[in-house]
């Protein structure tokens, strides 16, 4: 059996014999004779590209890997890699050039048989096994809900808990004291450690992740909103109050036009800065781009595919940062 | 009594997307078989298994023996052991395997006193709990940091501690094979093969330096709570996988192996009371 | 005297133009509040409705069992209590490195933010070209997280504390430089110019004229920086980079038996984030009412 | 009509108003002059009873303003408006939602907290803004206007409450001579042709004569002139201001008309350069 | 000594200074008058070369000013010193720091950056500060003094710069009156002891007149009056605001001495009340 690599490499396996064909410096044979691997190279020398014992021996090519052990012989071909983002080797549509591609998409001659062309690259390419990108769209998804929902609901919760926590809205001291001491405590536990205690209750998945954000975020937003509520301009309520206005009025008219940029736009830098965060919560709960990331360095395969999570990452990240500040300016209008 | 959906939790130590498909193939029959959605899980580390399986929202996984341990003494009515893997030879145990690096010059535990150790996941049988106890037995000292070895780490995992020690950030790590084949192969199936077969370490670079009497296989566990009817189906497809379906048992084995056969808590007692002792 | 106040008599017609046109304004701004409104009600309960449906376990069971866990972790540390002080005792070096590590990274960080800050924001910056270039650097070194810098690094450099330090570093210069920047485009320019037209340099107009007025804020988010710092890089802990979130995470994972070491953990970190807080938020309150 | 009894307001131990007393019997334009820290902004928030007396009383129309509590204090306040310095709108919200905030008094809190107005109130806002000449400003955010337009959206919001009584605390004190010119004007034509009380604090003295019937200058929270302009000498103003007898302020004067009036006098000719 | 050329600025498509010229032969004090947006700033800081010109010379003592580049301009601004409307000092500095700023452009930059000046500039800048009557403000933080004493540190930075010409924006505009009459005073002195060119912005005619040799006047970026204070007619002055016969500023006049000189006429007769 013959297999032809990259960069003009070839490994042939013949029984027990392996002969790897290197350009420019010629074939190795390595043979399994009795309890024994004998290599044999050109020159007689072992050189750096191959480990050998005479238990096994590894020739590391620039096309591809084999390996002889007394057990069996083994050839991995390289070149894996972002040739296949679109197509794997075994899509019909492999090795084609864009033109052709673009002249299949249109034909009526059908690749596969009972579905339309384009209909079927595009099942290729979703269901691509290599870069799955599927699997990573719906973990992107999945990131970017985790840190929706964790960082609106944290805001829907703070906000009458920050109207607590304020000096000048809440007359009772040691109900301030209280509700900013929680405040503390929720944000002084990072969203990671959140994942650890409420597994228990909700199980691997993004709904754990989104509470752990909502956990931490509410002492977060409850702190800065209640900041920001004692920061009011205080001329504002006083020519509102002027006018005779009651008390529902002054926080209506007075404080919340203030304080809503204020919020609006935390919130939002929040989103932004949440989507990062669950990338790393996903990675504990198990759910997201970054538990696909972190296994992908842990286990230290493929490089590639870790350079291309974090240039995912690193986009979605700017594209949620990029739609914060739009949705910023429209809601908030510029300064 | 009914379940609306069943929920597998797999353990770590492979890349997430590798677990869904090694298993998609078993979902898939489960699934057919129970007529409800079976869903498979893939959690960071085993705590976030055993977590589910105690708190109820993970209805089936397949643990080592050390994290059985630990949801048993957690809760020791959330989940039950029912099947165990065979080995080739009708065993059902495996070892936990130390290496080091061959050009390190450690041929033994002795070669390793103040050196650094690295362990895997805590929860680990094989990467902590039985080396933890059998190695101070060896050394007669304890596994503290300072103590024989200069340093003791925990590395989170079986291929991190392989790669670990292939770099050089550890001395010398634990992991588990099941002791069966040759070393160069990295076993039979273990976490050496495993990474050996993806090209993560040349065998031929590391060596062996100490191995672990046979630990008990870890348990495929289920959910107490789970009707009657539903273990049944399980245990009934699992048993029967190897003789339905080769590739999906291989792959959900991950590796050679005889089949499963039923087991029950008592076989674990042992462990547990190890791990007890190290508390 | 005219009457140059009150320009045109008031025309009944035309009060009654802007009228129509206030109450039509009126009424678009309310509709578009209120689809707004049922848009996001929408987004909110098919998101949870969807992460609900792929969790393990469902929301409305969990929740009643939200204390089960921490329960646990505190019986077992209620019944260790007698332990806890050793332990802490125990893990305080951990504690200490876990500090050192966000020291040295929000240190670190705020140097290069600084420079960064200066360097795009608008009307201050040397290069005003290159404001772009200098913004979209600060955006990709606050895109990626901590983690990952950290488990590259880990990876290149091994463990310990310094590839976190440099992950939060990194990460810390990002998100500081655009908070620095949103500062300086605030600090008055007058003082600039000020200098300025005494023939001052760049550097001088940036370290006279905008540091002074910045300075604080500065400072005061800083410090807001080095309290998440303190809490990343315990969580940097949990990948192996050492410090207190490793040994959490380790006495975490091991579980029942070893509750008391977390319990002891936990507090250790609760109290050193209240107490940076507290300390953070004083020299905050002082600076702002100082200025 | 209002009458206003040894008024008294202490901040710690220092009297920002200190036993002020006089009595204003029709609705007339008053002037009050002073210089910084004198207690004109104090005086005039405890008229409007946004800050408490300490001593002493307002009695308006037979009714004692001082004594007043909750809902009375409330409604006292939507019959006295408050002009002030930096205008105190809303900047965010537009201009007619500002003018309607002095209706807040009269309207349900929750049909307000929804920013609903009855469509006759809006009305009448765009009317009043139309009389101030800024009606075209109606949608705009507050925040977006000149200094004097949104000082003319405070006097809309002032006219809108209906009030007995206008207070402006220094209402001129942030603009430029033109605008100035156009607040004052308008102010005194709402004294004019609604014959509303009009009390307006006052920075600059020519202001003061020009617009108002009567003056009361203050001097450390005392009231120390109280008379028509004609009576304020330049005198009676130095002793208000405390300056010395060299002091003049004709070298700020604005004046267009004033041109040959007086040359400084510094010994020495000069000569075009 | 100074003299400008067709000296343009455009903004877009609108001239702010459209093709100035003049020509100042020997230190002189210059007025510049004109309303908002006249390009009276623009001007001044195209002098200053804080702005660049669009077209057209600036030739002080032979040297084509507009043409210096990074040191050669820096050097410029440093014999050129600039006064501004709201001071521009560093408000949290201490005043002699903000004097000692005036150095900046003769001392290194590092050992500035560390605050750090010889004792001889010092002993100077407590100097200068002591001429202008607030040496006792020395150690206080600029934004600690009232408005004319912050204006007066802005002068003692400038005479620190040691200038040939001191440029000054609109330096009263946002001074009381008191306050006012000192800093133009004190601007004054320099020009007659120092024999310093000044030129500068002013908003109120009066104090053109008083204090001025020249008075240049601005309209639409263009010089539209060019003179001397006697020649400044009532008939030129409207022509420079652009204001129509029936305009006047008196209202808004805050001289003292000028009391009995106009009343302002709204044909009713007004009872003190
Ligand atoms: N809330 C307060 N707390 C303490 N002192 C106050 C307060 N309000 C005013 N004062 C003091 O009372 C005195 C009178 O202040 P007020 O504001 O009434 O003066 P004013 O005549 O309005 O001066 P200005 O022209 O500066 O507005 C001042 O000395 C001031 O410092
Ligand atoms: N940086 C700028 N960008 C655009 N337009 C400007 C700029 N600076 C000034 N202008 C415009 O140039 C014109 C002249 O402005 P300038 O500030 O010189 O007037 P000024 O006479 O000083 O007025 P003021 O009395 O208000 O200070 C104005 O119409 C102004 O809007
Ligand atoms: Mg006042
Ligand atoms: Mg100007």
């Amino acid at each position: 059996m013959r297999v032809a690599l990259d960069a003009g490499e070839t490994a042939e396996i013949d029984g027990p014999t392996l002969r790897y064909t290197r350009p420019g410096y010629g074939t190795v044979t390595a043979a399994v004779q009795g309890r024994e691997i004998v290599l044999d190279t050109p020159d007689g020398q072992v050189p750096d590209w191959i480990s050998a014992s005479s238990a096994r021996v590894t020739i590391t090519g620039d096309g591809g890997r084999a390996v002889v052990t007394r057990a069996r012989t083994e050839v991995y071909a390289y070149s894996f890699g972002w040739e296949l983002f679109f197509f794997t080797l075994d899509s019909p549509f492999h090795g084609r050039t864009l033109g052709e591609l673009a002249g299949l998409a249109f034909s009526s001659e059908r690749v596969v048989p009972g579905q339309s062309n384009l209909s079927a690259m595009i099942g290729d390419i979703w269901n691509n096994s290599m870069w799955r990108h599927k699997d990573v769209l719906w973990a992107i998804f999945e990131t970017v809900l985790m840190a929706f929902l964790g960082t609106m609901g944290a805001a829907i919760i703070a906000l009458p808990l920050a109207f607590m926590a304020a000096k000048g809205f809440t007359p009772l001291k040691p109900v301030r004291f209280g509700v900013r001491r929680i405040f503390d405590f929720v944000r002084g536990v990072d969203a990671l450690i959140w994942t650890v205690v409420l597994a228990r209750a909700f199980g691997p998945g993004p709904l754990t992740g989104t509470l752990a954000i909502l956990v931490t975020d509410t002492g977060t937003f409850g702190k800065i909103f209640s900041e920001a509520l004692e920061n009011v301009d205080r001329k504002q309520i006083e020519g509102v109050a002027s006018t005779g206005a009651k008390p529902m009025q002054h926080y209506r008219f007075g404080v919340v036009p203030q304080v809503v940029p204020v919020l609006l736009s935390q919130i939002l830098y929040f989103l932004e800065s949440n989507t990062r965060s669950a990338t790393v919560i996903g990675a504990i709960t198990g759910g997201g781009i970054g538990l696909m990331l972190t296994q992908a360095i842990q286990t230290q395969k493929d490089w590639e595919e870790v350079a291309y999570y974090i240039v995912l990452i690193v986009l979605m990240v700017m594209v949620m940062d990029w739609l914060s500040g739009k949705l910023r300016g429209a809601l908030i209008g510029r300064r | 009594q009914e379940i609306d959906e069943f929920r597998i939790g797999i353990l770590g130590g492979e890349n997430a997307q590798d677990r869904m498909t090694s298993n998609e193939c078993y979902r898939a029959k489960a699934e057919e078989l129970l007529g409800v959605p079976v869903k498979l899980f893939t959690p960071a580390d085993y705590d976030g298994v055993i977590q589910g399986l105690v708190g109820g929202t993970l209805d089936m996984a397949w643990l080592g023996a050390s994290a059985y341990a630990k949801a048993y003494l957690t809760d020791p009515e959330a989940i039950e052991p029912v099947m165990v893997k065979t080995n080739l030879d009708k065993s059902y145990g495996y070892h936990a395997i130390g290496f080091a690096r061959a050009d390190s010059g450690i041929t033994s535990l002795a070669d390793l006193e103040g050196k650094v150790f690295g362990f895997g996941d805590p929860n680990s049988t094989s990467g902590y709990l039985i080396p933890s106890i059998e190695i101070p037995q060896e050394t007669n000292a304890s596994m503290e940091s300072g103590d024989y070895f200069c340093e003791v780490r925990f590395t989170g995992g079986h291929e991190q501690t392989i790669v670990a020690v292939s770099n050089g950030d550890v001395d010398a790590g634990v992991t588990w094979a099941d002791g069966m084949g040759e070393w160069e192969d990295g076993y039979n199936s273990g976490a050496l093969r495993k990474a050996s077969d993806a090209g993560l370490v040349d065998m031929n670079e590391l060596v062996e330096i100490w191995k672990s009497k046979p630990i008990p296989e870890g348990p495929i566990v289920l959910r107490k709570d789970l009707p009657e009817r539903v273990k049944l189906d399980i245990t009934t497809l699992t048993a029967s996988l190897p003789y339905m379906d080769a590739d999906c048992a291989y792959n959900f084995m991950a590796g050679e192996a005889l089949g499963f056969q039923p087991i029950s808590h008592d076989a674990y007692t042992s462990i547990i009371e190890a791990r007890k002792s190290q508390i | 005297m005219t009457d140059t106040a009150f320009g045109q008599p008031p025309g009944v017609q035309r009060t009654a133009e802007i009228h129509d046109a206030y109450m039509a304004m009126a009424r678009t701004r309310r509709m578009y509040g209120g689809i707004l409104l049922v848009v996001f009600v929408a987004l909110m309960a098919s998101g949870f409705v969807m992460a609900d449906s792929r969790n393990a376990g469902g929301f409305w069971n969990g929740i009643l069992n939200v204390f089960d866990f921490p329960s646990e972790v505190l019986s077992e540390a209620a019944d260790k209590v007698a332990l806890l002080p050793a332990l802490m005792v125990q893990f305080f070096p951990s504690l200490v490195e876990t500090i050192n590590i966000a020291a040295a990274a929000t240190l670190l960080g705020g140097m290069t933010a600084i420079a960064l800050s200066l360097l795009s924001t608008r009307g201050l910056a040397r290069f005003p070209r290159l404001i772009g270039l200098f913004r979209r650097v600060m955006d990709v070194m606050r895109a990626v997280p901590e983690i990952v810098i950290a488990l590259v690094l880990i990876f290149i450099l091994g463990g310990g504390p310094v590839p976190a330090m440099i992950a939060i570093a990194i990460h810390t210069a990002g998100a500081l430089g655009k908070l620095f920047s949103e500062v300086n485009e605030n600090a008055s320019l007058q003082p600039v110019e000020g200098l300025q037209s005494t023939g001052a340099t760049w550097l001088q107009q940036m370290t006279l004229g905008v540091v002074p007025q910045v300075a604080p804020n500065w400072l005061s988010y800083a410090l807001l920086r080095f309290e998440i710092n303190i809490r990343a890089s315990a969580i940097l802990g949990f990948v192996g980079a050492g410090g207190i979130g490793y040994d959490l995470k380790n006495a975490f994972s091991w579980g029942p038996g070893r509750y008391d070491q977390v319990a002891a953990i936990f507090i250790l970190l609760f109290l050193t984030i209240v107490f940076f807080d507290q300390l953070s938020s004083h020299y905050r309150n002082k600076l702002a009412g100082k200025a | 009509m209002l009458t206003i009894n040894d008024l008294t307001r202490r901040f710690g131990d220092k009297k920002a108003v200190d036993a002020v007393s006089f009595h204003i019997e029709r609705p007339a334009m008053v002037g009050i002059i002073g210089r910084s820290g004198a207690g004109k902004s104090t005086l005039l928030r405890m008229l409007n009873r946004l800050t408490d007396a300490s001593a002493g009383r307002i009695v308006f129309d037979g009714q004692d303003i001082t004594a007043l509590r909750g809902r009375d204090r409330r409604a006292w306040q939507s019959r006295c408006a408050m002009i002030f310095q930096q205008f105190n709108l809303v900047p965010r919200m537009d201009v007619v939602s500002n003018v309607l905030y002095g209706t807040l008094n009269r309207r349900s809190t929750l049909a307000t907290m929804f920013n609903l107005y009855p469509t006759a109130d809006i009305r009448r806002a765009i009317g009043i803004l139309d009389r101030l000449g800024i009606a075209e400003q109606a949608p705009k955010r507050a925040e977006a206007l000149s200094g004097g337009q949104q000082q003319r959206v405070a006097i809309a919001r002032a006219l809108m409450q209906d009030p007995a009584i206008i207070l402006a605390d220094e209402p001129i004190a942030s603009l430029d001579p033109m605008n100035a010119r156009i607040v004052m004007d308008a102010l005194r034509r709402i004294h004019e042709e609604d014959g509303r009380m009009v009390v307006c604090n006052l920075h600059t003295l020519d202001t003061a004569r020009t617009y108002c019937d009567r003056i009361i200058g203050m001097r450390d929270g005392r009231v120390v002139f109280d008379g028509s302009p004609a009576q304020l000498t330049t005198g009676v103003a130095r002793d208000i201001y405390g300056a010395g007898a060299d002091f003049s302020e004709a070298a700020t004067s604005t004046d267009i008309e004033t041109l040959d009036r007086h040359q400084y006098e510094r010994g020495k000719a000069r000569a075009l350069v």
